[in-house]
């Protein structure tokens, strides 16, 4: 179940970076499709009954499965590191082409590889 | 056990760069020579065909990280070797900052961990780090283009990673290891159930992103013609390979042919018909990387050993002469001020001999001709009797190559007195001796290759004839450039792309 | 286990929500919001780790650094369409008369100036829900909406390039409250087939690029370009006000007209 | 919108929609109820020693994915100062924050700190872990700078004795997965005795590796929220 939601999630991500204009807004639908896959990920690591997989005597009763969990958290870290160089990217864009839509960006960067040749 | 010292000491030794500007070249030039001698004492002893494994912490393969030696590693490192001497070389005179030189070491650190890793998540999390360390690469000089495509970059690629993580989660749900190996037997068992095409489906779409195929990658021609030369050389000779690598390990695991067939075929036509007709010599680069790659994967499709062997020969053979193609655009680009193709033949004499040189090889060899790297692979690949229709895709691809590429004859008139002389002749030389001496170094470092001598006429002829057909169409259509659609190429129709990609793998897989 | 399935239900809900917002502001403090119920989610899949990881990693300093990014401390945040003379990009840099005179004003504040370019219809919004302080780009506003006006800075007119469409004498065009009245397109222009109201600026571009001489229009009634801002700001208002009153006194406006308008 | 915009749009509502379900329904299609889950189940407390399975997974088992994890947070801490160094600006307005924001800011900083070294010394028997235990300490550092402005911050906390914190402690790390290598052992095999579960200093060498991982996340964080703080202005 937790895993539909994640991989609804992952789609709500993508089709808002298809279809909102604003790079920061892009963003946020990446860090969202992200988690969503994250979701997914620790979704099938849970089982019925399952108890936190901390335990001295592990026999007894039903654990979730520690290796999804220990594999999303390098997944969440990293797509911190993501999205901090990407915002970094969205404002250097911003302090030169003086805005964030993607569409204007576009034109503005093609009129400017025609213009200004190669370097 | 020093399998996994490769790696790693890459990343102290990028690390170490931090120390100042002389002392991180001087490192480099350490690493390189460390990773030589690790590279030559592994392949001496994987000589007879066998492995080199080590599962990290000691324990199961079902439990830890397995690292292994295996042919694709021993074929791929002297490629990495080769183009790390030639950018190191390249770029000794300008004073990068240190920045430069530890993510050179970084990147290169990963390559080597993920032709070593047989491992699905380290994979994951290496083609992230791969992913991290090129885009800063590619956006090195912060020219708002450049920013601009790499941020394109990275958003798609992070994409291609959120599905490659999923294809991870539904594969642990059903076989509960994470290990190649383990997998290919568990997958193996399990028949066609729906969730194998899923699984296969998500990875593959994953891997594709990373790889340079035709729906999944298109953020490939602005990256690759924007990055600074160095680093677009790696970029397409050495970290884009490094999607095949990935792509060779899944189609162990999943039934890929058909796949494999219909993607590199839409890549390598688009790739050509793009290059044909573009005006700037780095770009037009950038789309035969994407041509190629469309080629190689077709030669994947193909399945025999005999092809995966041309698969992995042609991927080296590409690597040397893509690498310096972009070397020597770049240099020729810079000098000219404009590297656009009518610029670079108005002003020929201002570009030094040398660079013209490396141009001239790399030419010679990307359209196969014959003795040298391009044609031998391209060899083998032909002689594993492809089926007709991979055949008739890579006559194709081949005239359009020739066709792109005879763009730069002018460009390729001798001049006497140069006006200047060219400060990277070294770079060229390390990648120029490799081409030009490809069978008789490919024989030597692998003496199980034999290529039937009754097959050499019949092959010369094919290159010759393809190179002779893509000279004369070029000349023939001098005129009528069409006007290609560029839309397909923005950051929304990509993502689009993407998940139409997504659909038609599974179809394909399904089918 | 009703939890379970409430929360799973609420998530995409609350990022639909978060990723429809108009402004960022709103969008990024929805993520926020997000990834705090992503991370008691995962308390519920016994996966305490995750869950801490993601709301101190995913819940605070993901929003700091989101925060920070669109932080606009210290600058003022200008929004405006581009208007040939007024406010126009050129190469990486903008230049015209309304930017010189926000420059100055910004540097009077002390304030870097920070220019967004967002389509004429977005500017009165941006600058009334607070987005951006002050609205450029050869305004001519009509009636006060939540925003003010500051004082005119420059006489306009209004001119209609003939074309079929529009019969001589048809009344005013309804002054409406954007700056140039109609897409300006160029393909229009050269077919003549629809009539195209410009002001002032536009027109005298238009006339460089020496468009066939149609019939033209000029209409009647005083009207002047004028820069708008937030209802809620009445201090930079009067401000700016009174700095434009300072420029005309010291006769430098009619100076920065000759040289951006001439 | 015009014609073709809400075309593209409608294209890829349909393509997403097609593609969750597709996965949904894959997925849905034959799950096995007792699913053939990893070994780690039952040996992992006597194999670590750590009582808290996930820690014994990512910092024993697994320990080359998140050495490589660390090294992608290095990197972007790398891309940040190189991206955003360039623009610093010498004065930083400080707004008039108001005096509740600066007390309790003030106050919740040493609380913050307190959290992220128990996270990160008791990763091996409590949930926490190295990540979580670094990213609440920087956002703690956040809040103090906040509350005290940056300059008060960054004079105690220069920014080079960070960076050389945060590349120190990333080498320890890189060099410790290495050192069972001269002693024959496997690389990034257990280096410490394992102590019994349970016990504050048990799972070998997680202790360690764990507070390695949280210096390097609160360092990396903090730089990269000063760089931003540093380009952008107070909050």
């Amino acid at each position: 179940m937790a895993f539909s939601a994640g991989i609804v999630l992952l789609g709500i991500g993508l089709v808002a970076i298809a279809i909102r204009r604003d790079l920061v807004i892009k963003l946020l639908a990446l860090g969202l499709a992200n988690a969503g896959s994250i979701l997914c990920l620790v979704a099938i690591g849970d089982r019925p009954e399952a108890r936190v997989p901390i335990c001295a005597v592990c026999r007894d009763a039903v654990y979730a499965d520690p290796l999804p969990q220990a594999l999303v958290l390098s997944a969440i870290v990293i797509n911190f590191a993501i999205l901090a160089l990407a915002l970094v990217f969205v404002m250097r864009l911003v302090e030169h082409y003086h805005s964030t839509d993607s569409r204007r960006i576009e034109g503005l960067v093609q009129r400017d590889l025609r213009e200004g040749g190669r370097s | 056990m020093i399998v996994v010292v490769l790696p790693l000491s890459h990343f102290v030794l990028g690390l170490f760069c931090y120390a100042g500007k002389r002392a991180a070249r001087a490192l480099a030039a350490v690493g390189w020579c460390l990773g030589a001698a690790l590279t030559v004492f592994l392949m001496l002893e994987t000589r007879d065909g066998s492995t080199v494994t080590v599962v990290l912490g000691g324990w199961s393969p079902g439990l830890g990280i397995e690292l292994r030696f295996d042919a694709f590693a021993a074929v791929f490192f002297p490629l990495v070797l080769l183009l790390e001497l030639a950018v190191i070389l390249y770029v000794r005179k300008d004073d990068h900052r240190p920045l430069f030189y530890a993510l050179l070491q970084f990147l290169l650190g990963a390559v080597f961990a993920l032709l070593l890793t047989q491992d699905l998540f380290n994979t994951y999390v290496i083609l992230e780090l791969l992913t991290l360390v090129s885009f800063l690469l590619v956006g090195y000089e912060r020219r708002p283009a450049q920013i601009w495509a790499s941020l394109k970059y990275l958003v798609l690629a992070s994409i291609g990673m959120s599905l490659f993580l999923i294809g991870i989660a539904v594969v642990y749900r059903h076989t509960g290891t994470l290990n190649l190996h383990l997998l290919a037997d568990a997958l193996s068992s399990s028949g066609d159930a729906r969730w194998v095409a899923l699984a296969g489906a998500l990875l593959t779409a994953g891997v594709a992103v990373k790889a340079g195929l035709f729906t999944f990658s298109l953020w490939l021609p602005a990256a690759h013609s924007e990055a600074p030369s160095a680093i677009s050389a790696l970029l397409s000779g050495l970290v884009i390979k490094m999607g095949i690598v990935v792509f060779l390990r899944l189609s162990q695991l999943f039934p890929l042919e058909l796949t494999l067939q219909v993607l590199g075929a839409a890549t390598a036509l688009l790739g050509a018909v793009y290059a044909a007709y573009a005006i700037d010599l780095k770009r037009m680069l950038a789309f035969s990387t994407l041509s190629q790659i469309g080629y190689l994967v077709l030669g994947m499709a193909i399945g025999t050993p005999a092809a995966i062997v041309g698969v992995l020969g042609y991927a080296v053979a590409h690597g040397l002469f893509k690498g310096l193609l972009f070397l020597a655009a770049g240099e020729a680009s810079a000098v000219v001020g404009s590297g656009q193709f009518r610029d670079l033949a108005a002003r020929r004499a201002e570009i030094p001999n040398a660079t013209v040189g490396a141009l001239l090889i790399g030419t010679l060899g990307i359209v196969a001709l014959p003795p040298l790297a391009g044609f031998a692979a391209k060899a083998v690949l032909l002689t594993s009797h492809p089926g007709p229709f991979i055949m008739a895709v890579f006559a194709l691809t081949s005239v359009g190559t020739t066709f792109a590429f005879s763009k730069l004859l002018p460009v390729f008139r001798f001049r006497r007195e140069p006006k200047r002389k060219s400060a990277r002749l070294a770079a060229y030389s390390v990648l120029s001796t490799p081409i030009l001496f490809f069978i008789p170094l490919a024989a030597a470092a692998f003496p199980g290759l034999r290529l039937s001598p009754s097959a050499w006429p019949l092959l010369v002829l094919e290159s010759v004839g393809a190179i002779a057909v893509g000279v004369l169409l070029h000349r023939l259509t001098e005129r009528r450039a069409p006007r290609l659609p560029g839309s397909i190429f923005f950051l929304e129709e990509s993502t689009l792309a993407i998940l139409i990609g997504l659909l038609l793998v599974y179809a394909l897989l399904r089918g | 286990m009703i939890a379970r399935y409430a929360l799973l239900a609420l998530l995409p809900i609350v990022a639909v929500a978060a990723l429809s917002q108009r402004r960022r502001l709103a969008a990024i403090i929805g993520m926020g919001l997000f990834s705090f119920l992503l991370a008691v989610v995962y308390l519920l899949l016994h996966a305490p780790d995750v869950a801490l990881t993601e709301a101190t990693i995913g819940a605070a300093l993901i929003t700091a650094i989101y925060v920070l990014a669109i932080r606009r401390t210290g600058r003022l945040a200008v929004v405006a369409d581009e208007a040939p003379g007024l406010l126009a990009r050129e190469g990486d840099r903008i230049v015209g008369l309304e930017y010189e005179i926000l420059d100055r004003f910004a540097r009077h504040l002390g304030l870097d100036l920070s220019v967004q370019i967002v389509p004429h219809r977005d500017v009165a919004e941006s600058v009334r829900c607070g987005e951006a302080d002050i609205g450029g780009g050869g305004l001519v506003p009509s009636g006060g909406e939540g925003a003010l006006a500051t004082r005119q800075h420059l006489e306009t007119a209004l001119f209609t390039i003939g074309g079929r469409g529009t019969e001589a004498g048809a009344e005013s065009p309804t002054v409406r409250y954007d700056g140039c009245f109609a897409d300006l397109d160029p393909q229009a222009l050269y077919t003549g087939e629809t009539g195209v109201t410009l002001d002032l600026a536009r027109f005298l571009a238009v006339r460089r690029s020496e468009t066939p001489d149609e019939s033209v229009l000029r209409h009647p009634h005083r009207l002047g370009y004028a820069f708008l801002v937030s209802g809620r700001r009445r201090a930079l208002h009067s401000e700016l006000d009174a700095y434009l009153e300072g420029l005309r006194d010291s006769g430098e406006l009619d100076r920065l007209i000759r040289r951006f308008l001439a | 919108m015009s014609r073709g915009s809400r075309l593209f749009h409608l294209l890829v509502i349909v393509s997403t929609g097609c593609v969750v379900l597709l996965v949904l329904l894959a997925f849905h299609s034959e799950t096995p109820e007792t699913a053939p889950y990893g070994t780690y189940v039952d040996r992992s407390v006597e194999e670590t020693g750590a009582t808290n399975r996930v820690a014994g997974v990512y910092l024993n088992y697994r320990l080359y994915d998140s050495l490589l994890e660390v090294l992608v947070f290095f990197v972007a801490v790398l891309g940040v100062r190189h991206y955003l160094g360039t623009r610093e600006r010498a004065e930083i307005p400080t707004l008039a924050e108001s005096e509740v924001v600066r007390t309790s800011a003030a106050l919740l900083f040493p609380l913050a700190l307190l959290l992220g070294v128990y996270l990160a010394t008791l990763g091996q028997i409590s949930p926490g872990g190295g990540f979580g235990a670094g990213a609440v300490a920087a956002s703690g550092v956040l809040l103090a700078s906040i509350a005290l402005g940056i300059d008060a911050i960054e004079r105690r906390l220069r920014r080079t004795t960070i960076e050389r914190i945060e590349r120190g402690a990333l080498l320890v790390f890189l060099l410790l997965t290495l050192l069972p290598l001269p002693l024959g052992r496997p690389a990034m095999s257990d280096l410490l005795p394992k102590g019994s579960p349970g016990a504050v200093l048990s799972g070998g060498a997680i202790p360690l590796y764990n507070t390695l991982i949280a210096l390097k996340v609160l360092a990396g964080s903090w730089l990269i929220l000063r760089s931003f703080v540093r380009h952008r202005g107070e909050i």
